[in-house]
């Protein structure tokens, strides 16, 4: 069993209330939900969508064939009834479009005059449509209120009044259009399912990881990352500032984690420019920072609301001068959440910067996961404090040692001083010029790190046929909709797919020989949300492998499933 | 009991003859009357000849990068609302680069002491005019002269309502009364700024120690400095005359001390567990 | 003669009710009565709702990046010094990311007007705190209310002697007024700042149309605007009583008239011919 | 015959006076000289060298043996007498090290007793060291008052006592060391010997194409770029300006080119760090574009007066989102120039922005050549102005084209709009957000120009044997030391050698297969001036083709002939 819905029509009109109302209500119900968001750069009018898929089995991307299109106006059906499926349903308020239309696929539900004779705010018009619309799925109303109340946080009056619109909603549809509502749907086994986007994972990740301060500067669409920890930052105690632009943030960040906290930041590709020469700044003076850099795509302003997987070289090269990083590229909000949580470990424990990036679709979209598995999660205090600092003589900042990593002292807190420069710098932390420091502090830097934490890098995951013919190659946000894609081809053919979603250091063959995996196989088709092929470009650069196929997309929309799916089948 | 010597630092690598020496002392000074300990305060400096200061002595020190001073200083003492955080620059790298960070920190008023060393020029890289170089004076890279209009670093701090807004100059008979700013400015709770008019032997052969020296005069015992507008006023006297002294001052509340999460215990000092945090997984139920 | 007609321009993309509807129809209006044509001019704009206008005109247009007007706009003055420059920006965009242009555009002085869509909210990034956003406004990245000061633009840029510094309302009966400052900036020989209070009907629920409505009132008749201290002064008034009108202005030399080489003839316009530069070479001889 | 001459003293002591000086009158005289510098981010005291190597034949880079020193203090004698060569002659001034020294390899010249006695300005003691040394060369001070006149710019009476005090310098050594100097040189043939810096010859590059906006930020060791252009600014009528920021910098460099001229800006790897959302902009609006990116050891602030290869994956890759454009790498002054031309050249004709990377080794250090050849140089008007503008109706700035290129109209100049836009446009420059539009800019700006623009890059320069055993390579400024580290070795080995000069689109093989010459020899030796090997790096993400072996030199140093050759030697 499985749906889409498709919610569309202008900005302001509610979309998102009534998406993510019943997307949280099929998760609680027990079933798998993925959601996509498609929305313009703009706060009122235009044309956006939010599309869920709801299914028995676990899902992990969009399709491109409709079951319930909600037009919340005409241009709505216009633009999407093409992709309805055979026995797919419009619903729609005729009054609202100004217009009746008399296909079978057709359910017309007056949701506004329903609202006008309940003498009740039209805003309730939207919960009107979502009672129809889990009577035509099938499902019942009973934790609707529970839900609307967790999404509009308002009062229970205003929570009760849209219980009454949703069942009014319910009852037409029950009575108008018995034959195209379902019977009753059971209950699936309640489990403790989450339902959360990448934006909120990686949030929520810091969260558990001790974050305790984030500075950032809105950019879409990575403020949601900042909205979150904003949400918690009274409770857990985090300080949420917004810097004057991104230079500050990251400056800010920076002075936040040598004070003492873990500390992060984030931000879209144009405000990940601007952070550039702080992030060097980081890898000169060893202090921990954690980037979180949520693409959308570029250049420039590019399409400020939409997704694209277009800074991958730059994320990998960004700052000027060599220093070891990490980036990781996670592919669903679960893994977003535990890299996360790895990204703030790395970076203390090896006081470098560590890169989260992710796009946004991956930002946007919700999946439902059985509860995160928090024994996985890493925490450790890597800082130089209390006691033992109390007992430190003579503490250099950047003394060598053998593994390059010098205990990072919390300054004040002792007599020791702790001094960092963005110079060449000696054990103290002092400029220098000389040749012979300059080769020591690289080689404690660079050299000495890089290849501990290369053997912190998990290799891609492996999916599918154990020797395939043909290999997909990923990385990043298009995990779910590669691995829905070689399921559904798997049948037919013999196939895998490897995702990578930590790419820098890259990951060693030690563990897992995915070199000799992709040498054996046919062929390797890397499938990319970008116009030139960046994943392919640098597994070349790594391992001189090179995929005989690429796939490509750069419209700023993501895969889906159908389209996806049809595409590799040509190259089988 | 902190004592001039405890400030010792790495040898200065300025020219014989310049002003940063004077600053230099002068804080030591300032430092060792206020009883400062080495370990207590972090100078935040960016990329200059002034900015090199934090070596000279002893300190905590985040030396960074050029311009970035005060979002460096703001951060830490956010976490860290027990340091004693100064931020120390060129003219360049506070009122060039770094021009934007200023108004904000002006905004936010963090309690960072400001220190600029304003010898009205970019001694580090050679000579270019700096935004506070007089108009019309030609440079390699200002080959029509500099066309722009001076800065005015106390203007622009008392137009967004900065919270301590002083000048001085660090030459000879000024250096007691720069010391005593400085510890005024230490003191003053929230951002202060203290522009100090320092001469650039090498690269400043206009605003050199006499061209101060014959300028400089103190503004008057009675002078007001908690009246905005006059303050505004004397800030735009330069030329044959240049006041120096406290311009300005108001108690606006800190920064820090807005955070209601900071008031009790520094954020560095405050111990996470994360099991006090994975119950917000249910929010996502 | 150029119409009303001929500056249509794409549909706009803002809510109903936006107050820069208002600001687009004015500007219009303005360059109809001083008949300057679409090609004479180039909005140079940054990222933000109110960035967007010169898509909803006609007009050479620069729609760079936020926060970066100013210098773009400086750039093409002195490159072609016959073109007017508008640039157009959000408080975010023109206060916040780009502050520091302000700071020295208004030093350098170019021949460009600068209007500030100033509606005290990040509104295409739905609802943050800009720099004039009224101080302790929550919101979800202002978890603990925004807790810096008030941004005042004017009195940045009269402290910074700025050459013409003007405030109007976007709002029904202030627009001719608005279209009045509007043709006095534009015919201002020097950089001009025109602070244009905009309501935002989606973000700021505090500065609304109303808000602004009762509050705003023009400066006197007799109000001196060449006076630097009063218009300091009359900067400062925020609150219940909030003075629009022409705040200060002088007549400082434009930046683009302080270059001999294109005072005779446009940059642009000037015609190449290597062969002219290829003695250079002998200086390496 | 061939010498090297080291000039060691304290910043502000007029070495780079004395050093450029002596260089200058042996390129006048006939001669190769090939200088460096070396020196501290200080304005005073310290320890600084200028280094000057001058040949009847071709030379290209430094030795580490030292023929000549000259001690301008102690510590100079104590660093450097190390490296003497076998009779090798250090000049001194016992007075002013306050000791002497009794060696054979020691000259006394006492130089401020000399100026002293004349009753002159003791900054004369200059030029009378520089009168002894000629004298120990074998020089005579024929054109010596010539010299020092271009160099330091003084009044005829002031260039006339340097000349007495050259004089008084060179009889000194003539009567008291006359065994130390040599027989008379004959001058060589007189040739237009250009003497020229990296620095230099991008600026003069620029000038001769006809760039008429400069705009940067100061930065070490970009800034003589700046100086150049300002120093030719009013007679050549270049608007020169420096910006408050680099950010502001770049985008003032875009505002000139959208209103009509060629315009260009530079800086070091943290400046550059600064413009990168503007690079990005530039891809954008497609506004062409030159930045000259001067390296120096990073990361952050790191050795601000040194030398380093170390940001070329940071200009490859540096912007969000993805984009055309070229990146050159000279590795000669000469070739400085001609790529600076070429870069102009591009970037007009693809509207694209062009980077040419350069470093302190390459910016600071003088060469003489033969004049350059102007025949080569580029130069046609690309944009749309004049009659064919008048003529031209309904303009749209991003017009489909052909190749994609559409050409660039100089706003206000006629009826036609100029309309460009940050964000994703339509061919009249506004903004839209639909795929269809999207994918067809893509195509456009990438897809169309970058195989053209491919076409335009020249494969990487061979030196040496043909079919070689053991093949070096390296790109951007190792290109002198590489070739003579070469040449010293190719009697003994099957040697030959690859400089790439033009990195970006990386060069095709059609023209020449280095591929298949690489795959061919027995080993690659990648030699960088960086700590990771980068370019090794870029060669196998392009090719697959993995260097054997990789050099590294990241102390903040050049290579220098000796050790280089050495180096190589023991792979051999
Ligand atoms: C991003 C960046 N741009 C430029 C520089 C080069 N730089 C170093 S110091 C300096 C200016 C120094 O002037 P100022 O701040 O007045 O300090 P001073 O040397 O005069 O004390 C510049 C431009 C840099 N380090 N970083
Ligand atoms: C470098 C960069 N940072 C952040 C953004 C995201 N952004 C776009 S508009 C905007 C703020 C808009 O506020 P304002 O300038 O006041 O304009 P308004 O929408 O209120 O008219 C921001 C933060 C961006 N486009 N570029
Ligand atoms: S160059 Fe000027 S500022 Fe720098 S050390 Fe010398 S005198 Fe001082
Ligand atoms: S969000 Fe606000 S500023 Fe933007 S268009 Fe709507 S009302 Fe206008
Ligand atoms: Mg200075
Ligand atoms: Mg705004």
């Amino acid at each position: 069993m499985e749906y889409t819905i498709r919610i569309g029509g202008q900005a302001g009109q509610g979309l998102v209330v009534v998406g993510s109302s019943l997307a949280k209500y099929f998760s609680r119900k027990g079933f798998q939900v993925f959601t996509h968001k498609d929305y313009m750069s703009r706060v009122r009018g235009g044309h956006n969508f939010y599309q869920i898929r709801l299914a028995d089995h676990p899902i992990s991307s969009s399709r491109d064939r409709v079951d319930i299109l909600i037009a919340f106006d005409q241009e709505t059906i216009e633009r999407h009834r093409q992709y309805l499926s055979e026995s797919g349903i419009i619903v729609y308020d005729s009054e609202e479009s100004k217009k009746e239309f008399t296909g079978a696929e057709f359910v017309n539900i007056p949701a506004a005059s329903i609202v006008e004779e309940m003498e009740v705010h039209k805003v309730m018009a939207n919960s009107v449509i979502m009672g129809g619309v889990l009577a035509l799925l099938g499902f019942n109303l009973k934790i609707y209120g529970e839900v609307i109340g967790d999404i509009i946080h308002k009062s229970d009056e205003v929570i009760e009044t849209n219980i009454r619109a949703a069942q009014k909603g319910f009852d037409h549809v029950k009575e108008n259009f018995s034959d195209r509502s379902s019977h009753e749907l059971p209950d699936l086994e309640k489990k403790d399912q989450m339902f959360i986007n990448g934006n909120q994972a990686i949030g929520l990740g810091a969260l558990v990881s001790g974050c305790k301060f984030y500075a950032a500067y809105p950019m879409t669409p990575s403020t949601g990352i900042m909205n979150y920890l904003g949400s918690k930052a009274k409770k857990h105690r985090i300080v949420v500032e917004q810097a004057e632009d991104e230079i500050s943030a990251i400056n800010m960040t920076l002075g936040a984690s040598f004070g003492g906290v873990r500390a992060m930041t984030g931000s879209s590709g144009g405000g990940f420019a601007l952070m550039n020469e702080g992030l060097s700044l980081a890898a000169m003076t060893e202090i921990p920072v954690v980037i979180a850099e949520v693409q959308r795509p570029g250049p420039a302003t590019g399409l400020p609301t939409r997704t694209e997987q277009g800074d991958l070289n730059y994320v990998l090269y960004a700052g000027h001068g060599e220093f070891p990083r990490a980036v990781f590229t996670p592919g669903t909000p679960e893994q977003a959440f535990h890299l996360t949580n790895k990204a703030f470990h790395l970076a203390e424990k090896y006081q470098i910067p560590v890169i989260i990036q992710s796009d946004q679709y991956l930002a946007d979209s919700e999946w439902t996961f059985a509860k995160f598995d928090t024994d996985r999660l890493l925490w450790q205090d890597f800082r130089l404090r209390g006691d033992k600092l109390a007992e430190t003589d003579n503490y250099r900042r950047h003394a060598y040692t053998e593994n390059g990593i010098t205990p990072l002292a919390i300054p004040g807190e002792s007599k020791n001083l702790v001094v960092v420069d963005s110079d060449e710098h000696d054990e103290d932390g002092h400029i220098i010029e000389d040749a012979e420091t300059r080769n020591k502090m690289v080689r404690k830097r660079l050299f000495l790190k890089l290849p501990q934490l290369q053997k912190e890098i998990e290799p891609p995951a492996l999916y599918g046929a154990e020797n395939p013919e043909n290999i997909l190659v990923c990385f990043g946000s298009c995990l779910g909709v590669v691995k829905e894609a070689m399921e559904n081809l798997a049948a037919d053919h013999s196939l895998a797919m490897l995702h990578f979603s930590e790419v820098f250091p890259f990951p060693l063959t030690d563990k897992f020989d995915y070199v000799e995996l992709l040498t054996s196989a046919r062929q390797a088709i890397c499938i990319e949300n970008n116009a030139t092929g960046q994943f392919a470009r640098l597994l070349r650069s790594e391992t001189s492998f090179k995929c005989q196929v690429n796939i490509n997309k750069y419209d700023g929309r993501p895969f889906t499933l159908d389209s996806l799916t049809g595409e590799i089948n040509e190259y089988l | 009991m902190s004592t001039y010597e405890d400030y010792k630092g790495q040898e200065p690598a300025w020219c014989p003859g310049c002003g940063n020496f004077s600053i230099l002392k002068t804080l030591k000074n300032a430092l060792v009357d206020l009883d400062i300990e080495p370990h207590q305060f972090t100078i935040v400096s960016g990329i200059g000849q002034g900015a090199k200061l934090p070596h000279y002595t002893k300190c905590n020190t985040f030396n960074g990068l050029h311009g970035r001073t005060l979002p460096v200083a703001t951060g830490l003492k956010l976490v860290n609302s027990d340091m004693l955080v100064f931020a120390i620059g060129g003219d360049g790298d506070c009122y060039g680069e770094g021009g934007n960070h200023l108004i904000h920190a002006i905004r936010r008023n963090a309690n960072v002491t400001l220190f600029v060393h304003n010898n009205q020029i970019y001694a580090l890289t050679k000579g270019q005019a700096s935004p506070t170089t007089e108009k019309d004076t030609v440079t390699k890279t200002q080959p029509f002269g500099d066309l722009s209009s001076q800065f005015n670093p106390l203007a622009l701090a008392i137009s967004q309502n900065c919270g301590f807004v002083a000048r001085a100059f660090a030459g000879g008979p000024e250096l007691p009364f720069l010391q005593e700013i400085m510890k005024e400015a230490i003191n003053h709770k929230g951002f202060a700024l203290v522009d100090i008019l320092q001469n650039c032997i090498t690269f400043n052969k206009v605003n050199t120690f006499h061209w101060y020296k014959e300028r400089v005069y103190r503004l008057e015992d009675d002078y007001d400095p908690t009246d905005r507008v006059e303050a505004f006023k004397r800030s735009l006297e330069w030329g044959d005359n240049i006041p120096t002294g406290i311009f300005y001052r108001n108690d606006r509340a800190p920064f820090e001390k807005s955070f209601p999460i900071i008031l009790e215990e520094p954020l560095m000092r405050q111990r996470f567990s994360m099991s006090e945090t994975l119950d917000e997984m249910s929010e996502f139920y």
